[in-house]
């Protein structure tokens, strides 16, 4: 069962849990698809407004179906999930571009369908296409982009609807290190602009401890949360110096809880 | 191997009364002690038993004067052994109080024809009679639901399908307006014709006296058309029996009343003569090379006519 | 080492979702429910309607029996008519067999051959506007009358939609697909069967649902044209003469006949559709999981 | 540091490659040359083959006529059977449009409600399967005989193809993309002209493609039915004539000129296809890039 | 131009760009697509048989239209590219399943087509289900399991077919990093026991100095070669240790590079 109550008035600070204030709370959430395979065993976790929260975790445990579930794509077999937002994006795994519309198109659609006015949109949709570094194929067509310049513009979609909670499926998974690496600072500085909650999917250990304020490591067979783990020094609003030593303690960490479950 | 000459027939329409001549002398096993083994193949809507019977699927076949005629102009080898109708029922219902009391009267309403008939087009070439046309394809919902339109129809058909929907009509045959030919024709292809004179002729004796039992004798009538009703279940026993009554003033009339079947070629030289004049006919025809009667036996029509079984329609 | 926080469960107590873990699949209740009463729904809806205009316009029988009449008809006329409606369906389905046959055979041929493609297409397009009843008359005299007949105007009606949709189905193999059976070495013919027709199915069933009613249709047709030759008549026959006698309600329940025929026709093709494409194909599976 | 080994261009000289830098697109003449080589071909053959059948059979005229024959007729008979062509287009093209407007409305309602599919799938089926022939005489009756009752004909037998593959269509779209515009919070309507009918393009040209022929089809049994004779008849007419006088050549003549009014038909939806999926679909682009 | 000559009949020993024995050889070859956009300028490069070759540069450079023109996918526009041998495997950048064929057939398809009998494709598909960890998922369906899960299947056809030459298009970016690392063990116990030539396309500098004999970096705009790197200490066919320290080194050049080109 997920309900969308009205979105909480206001926005809580980076990094809190608060209950009251939490845009999506799973409570013992399970899933079990129609052919009775048990994807996700119950599952608890919220994600305050303004929050980042990292899923890592092994191939196929899960982490899709649980920001499916999260976004509404995805019928919950067991539990609650509570989501206090209608304003979201999401990232898909794959690039889920419209092949009949060129880069700009694609990128304005979603903000176009909620009604955003055309001049917002087309600037918002401008600095969304320079931000992922296509500002010469806005009049491409999909099938004209290689595999990394689709999921970007698959991101700039997502930046430019201005959600309040973005849910990302491995964005960054089909880029080069330097663009990927790139693209993490771009979201950070987006993320202090506008303060968005998200749940983002990353196979990239130092990704997810440079973008989380909170680190939910996966493991597989069934499905489940093996540890949460909050981040010693979280990306802040006014950009404070990041304590490196204790991020790649974090990472340290991740990995050998993910070691451990292989 | 047992001596008998396999005969098919194909006929102009579905089998009802206007072939019960044939039934009939099946029925009796006419055609048996002539030793033939008929099988009568049913026409349709546009069937064309004449290139049926030209490419050898059939031996004979039934049909309008005119269609022998066009056939030969068009090189279709067959020719016309008898004729059943001496008397062409073919003409157009109006409605009794549609004021319309002559052809001259229907001139500017819309007729509706199947197309291609002939008469139609002899009504408006010959007479001089404008009309439009509309395509007729059997049901004349539309005429009965418009006073205003002149129906194509057979009396034996047509005009009693409109009493039985409750609407009374007059009745005029283009025959009236000089148009005639020959209608329930038997033809044959020439080379068949050449080949097997004796079945042609057997047939067409078998098939005549047929004629006369079917109009003279109500028991054999009464059976044929329980055949009739058999072969084409979706016929009823009045209508049968209505077209049975009323098709015998057209066969036993002029010379059909001495002999079922009769041709002239007169009456042949004025449908060629009549074609041509409409333009249908744009080659010349020799009205002699379209038929030969000289294979029809004479069976007298009955002397007396008796009535339909009470009730049957 | 960084601080780490445990899992937490939520205070709230854990609330049972709404539909528990779903089950397989509805259950087959629930599924004849809802296949069954829409159209059921829509067809008392359209009865009513239908005496509704009768009475409202004071339509004589003729015209429009209502379905009084056509019931009163049906239950009276049942014997000729099923057997009517056996021939007919025979036909049909001799048409709707060899269609599918000749549809798929020249849309692989087409698929397969570029310049097949460009050669043949305009003159399959041509078949298929062939006003039938025009040329009918000729295969009577090449076939005969009846059944044979019959069976190639249903088949001649029926096969574009099936080779029009293979080929569109067909030609629409994701090309990566192709490239591998092309890698692989795979002959032409391999990549046909194995890889773009099970792709084109969707679109080929498609095909094969309009071809069922199109050669139901056909088979009519051919029926009108060509007559019945010796043999029984079909539902087009039935038509026919219930026209010229105007008998109303008996053509209705002919019509009706004739649809329920292509109705079944059309069930088997449905029925063979849902078991191909319901494991795979979006347009079978289910609206959400 | 590793040794680096900088790029050292291979010995052998650089030949060009066969085909140099592609043009954007083929020429006009030889896409010409592509699309109007083959069905010529394949018409000329077709010549062949339809007079050595004659040659070889032995076939009389009545039976099969020659393509000199029906060239012959074609010669003398131009005028007349230009303008019945006129009028069988017209009815087709209208009766076209209204298919395609009610065929695409209907798959529009079914894709949007399933329950409406449920109820109104079956009855469309029925529709498809109703024999014209045998209610044609209602419509006379109704709208009179001539063009809109033969429109409406065309338009009920082409209505299916349409609705079918639309449908067809609309429900294979991807369900990611069906989701993205649901959390978008696009209203259902929006969702379907954006999305659904975008996605759906081809099947519903394919099914305009197979309609173009049924329409015309449709127009014609309409003229057989419940045409007008004389000067303002159609094709069907002039085929009833023809082939109620015996006029086999003429009756080839007419079926030549509905097959090119259909083969117009398609044409144009055929050019519009090409023009609406060349930029991105399948079925549409280049075999290798 | 591509032609395909008669395959070389003896392997080469791996690392080598012997031209006699290379399997792939790009001269001058260049790539316009037919909107007019110049994907790939002038490029030169061998694979010698038995080598891996890497290739890593940014989003959008022109990898992927390298690596289809190798294997036949994608028309040359100048130049001449010559390949050796039939006998080749790709793993396109997308899965590229049949959507209704499981696991096992997915797996088995492309040795079937080459006509190997079914024993041997049934062992050897067993074997590659089992070395990308699908072994519980034979019977699933493509859209029964997870992105990085299809990209295994995707491999693992590759793998069965027994390929002569491996081409490779970033098989391993939606694994997580530990799935990853084990993947890459796995692909060169493989190479130690077949010696398959391969071009193996990367977003991770580590994983193309691991894997390549060679590490060819390109730049964009316009797509070309910015260095090609001999590894100090490539894999071999003993599976001598590796000089981590050198491989190191490396990877930081790599990475410099790449970021020169930012
Ligand atoms: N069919 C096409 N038509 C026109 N341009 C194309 C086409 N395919 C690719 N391109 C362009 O060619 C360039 C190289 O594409 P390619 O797919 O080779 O990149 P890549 O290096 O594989 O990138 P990625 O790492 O994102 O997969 C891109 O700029 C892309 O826009
Ligand atoms: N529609 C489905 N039906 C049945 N099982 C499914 C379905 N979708 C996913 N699964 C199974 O659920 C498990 C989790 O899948 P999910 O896509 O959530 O994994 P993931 O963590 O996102 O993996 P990856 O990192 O590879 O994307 C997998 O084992 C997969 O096989
Ligand atoms: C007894 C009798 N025989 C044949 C027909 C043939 N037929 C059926 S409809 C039609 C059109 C105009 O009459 C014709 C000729 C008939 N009606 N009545
Ligand atoms: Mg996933
Ligand atoms: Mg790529």
């Amino acid at each position: 069962m997920v309900s969308t109550p009205a979105p909480a008035p206001g926005v809580a600070p980076p990094g809190t849990t608060d209950q009251a204030a939490a845009l999506i709370e799973f409570r013992q959430v399970q899933k079990t698809y129609s052919n009775g395979f048990q994807a996700v065993t119950p599952f608890d976790l919220s994600v305050g407004a303004g929050e980042i929260v990292s899923l890592v975790g092994p191939s196929g445990c899960g982490k899709t179906t649980v920001i499916r579930m999260a976004a509404g794509l995805s019928s919950v077999s067991g539990g609650e999930l509570v989501r206090r937002t209608d304003q979201l994006a999401y990232v898909f795994q794959d690039p889920t571009l419209l092949a009949w519309r060129n880069v700009r198109s694609n990128v304005e659609l979603v903000a176009k369908l909620k009604g955003v006015d055309k001049a917002t949109r087309a600037a918002a949709a401008t600095a969304a296409i320079e931000m992922v570094g296509l500002g010469a194929f806005e009049k491409s067509l999909p099938r004209q982009l290689s595999g990394g310049m689709k999921m970007r513009v698959s991101l700039a979609r997502a930046i430019t609807s201005a959600p309040e909670l973005m849910m990302m499926d491995e964005p960054f998974a089909a880029l080069d290190e330097f663009t990927r690496e790139n693209m993490q600072n771009q979201l950070l500085r987006l993320w202090r602009a506008n303060g968005f909650g998200a749940m983002f999917i990353t196979h990239s250990i130092s990704e997810a401890v440079n973008l989380g304020h909170r680190i939910v490591v996966m493991a597989a067979r069934p499905g489940r949360i093996a540890r949460i783990i909050d981040s010693p020094s979280p990306p802040t609003k006014d950009d404070a110096p990041r304590d490196k030593a204790a991020l790649a303690d974090t990472a340290e960490l991740v990995s050998s809880l993910l070691a451990g479950d292989k | 191997a047992d001596g008998t000459t396999d005969v098919k027939v194909v006929l102009g329409w579905y089998a009802n009364s206007e072939s019960g001549g044939f039934f009939a002398a099946e029925e009796e096993g006419l055609y048996a002690d002539k030793n033939l083994g008929v099988t009568i193949q049913q026409g349709g809507p546009t069937v064309s038993g004449t290139t049926i019977v030209a490419s050898g699927q059939a031996e004979m076949g039934i049909g309008d004067a005119a269609s022998v005629a066009l056939a030969q102009e068009q090189g279709i080898p067959i020719v016309a052994v008898a004729a059943v109708y001496q008397d062409n029922p073919v003409g157009v219902l109006v409605h009794k109080d549609s004021g319309m009391k002559s052809f001259a009267d229907m001139e500017n309403h819309t007729w509706v024809v199947q197309t291609g008939n002939t008469g139609a087009e002899y009504m408006q070439k010959d007479q001089g009679l404008t009309f439009k046309t509309q395509a007729y394809q059997g049901s004349i919902a539309n005429f009965l639901a418009d006073k205003d339109l002149v129906q194509q129809g057979w009396p034996t058909n047509e005009q009693y399908v409109a009493l039985k929907a409750g609407v009374e009509t007059d009745f005029f045959s283009y025959a009236e307006a000089g148009y005639n030919p020959y209608n329930d024709v038997v033809f044959t292809s020439e080379k068949y014709l050449k080949e097997n004179p004796q079945a042609v002729k057997d047939f067409l004796a078998a098939s005549m006296q047929g004629w006369a039992d079917y109009m003279g004798d109500v028991e054999v009538a009464t059976a044929t058309n329980e055949q009739l009703m058999k072969v084409n279940p979706e016929q009823t026993s009045d209508a049968l029996w209505y077209a049975w009554d009323k098709q015998r003033d057209f066969i036993a009339t002029g010379d059909g009343e001495a002999q079922i079947g009769a041709m002239s070629s007169e009456r042949w030289s004025t449908l060629v003569s009549q074609l041509t004049d409409l333009g249908v006919l744009t080659k010349e025809i020799e009205p002699a090379a379209l038929f030969d009667n000289s294979h029809l036996p004479t069976v007298p029509s009955p002397a007396e006519m008796p009535d339909a079984p009470a009730d049957s329609y | 080492m960084t601080d780490l926080s445990t899992h937490q469960p939520t205070e709230t107590a854990p609330v049972k979702a709404a539909p528990p873990a779903p089950s397989p699949g509805p259950s087959r209740l629930v599924a004849a429910r809802r296949f069954v009463v829409p159209p059921v729904v829509a067809a008392v809806l359209g009865l009513a309607i239908w005496q509704l205009i009768i009475e409202i316009f004071a339509l004589p029988v003729y015209l429009l029996p209502g379905p009084a009449d056509v019931w009163a008809a049906l239950t009276t006329d049942a014997g000729p008519i099923l057997a009517a409606a056996k021939v007919t369906m025979q036909e049909a389905l001799l048409g709707f067999g060899l269609a599918a046959l000749s549809g798929f055979a020249a849309a692989l041929v087409m698929a397969r051959w570029n310049i097949a493609e460009r050669g043949l297409y305009p003159y399959l397009v041509l078949l298929q506007t062939v006003p039938i009843v025009a040329i009918a008359p000729l295969f009577v005299v090449w076939f005969g009358a009846g059944i044979t007949t019959n069976a190639l105007v249903a088949a001649m009606i029926a096969v574009f939609p099936i080779a029009a949709n293979t080929l569109q189905g067909l030609k629409s193999t994701d090309r990566n697909l192709v490239q591998l059976y092309r890698m692989a070495g795979a002959p032409e013919r391999v990549q046909l069967f194995s890889l773009r027709v099970p792709a084109a199915l969707p679109q080929i069933l498609t095909g094969l649902r309009i071809a069922s009613g199109a050669s139901v249709i056909g088979a009519i047709v051919g029926e009108f044209v060509a007559g019945i030759g010796g043999g029984e008549g079909g539902l087009g026959y039935v038509i026919t003469l219930n026209a010229t006698q105007l008998r109303t309600p008996e053509l209705f329940v002919a019509v009706l006949m004739a649809s329920a025929v292509s109705l079944i026709l059309f069930a088997i093709v449905a029925t063979i559709e849902g078991q191909l494409l319901k494991r795979w194909h979006e347009s079978a599976l289910p609206t959400e999981e």
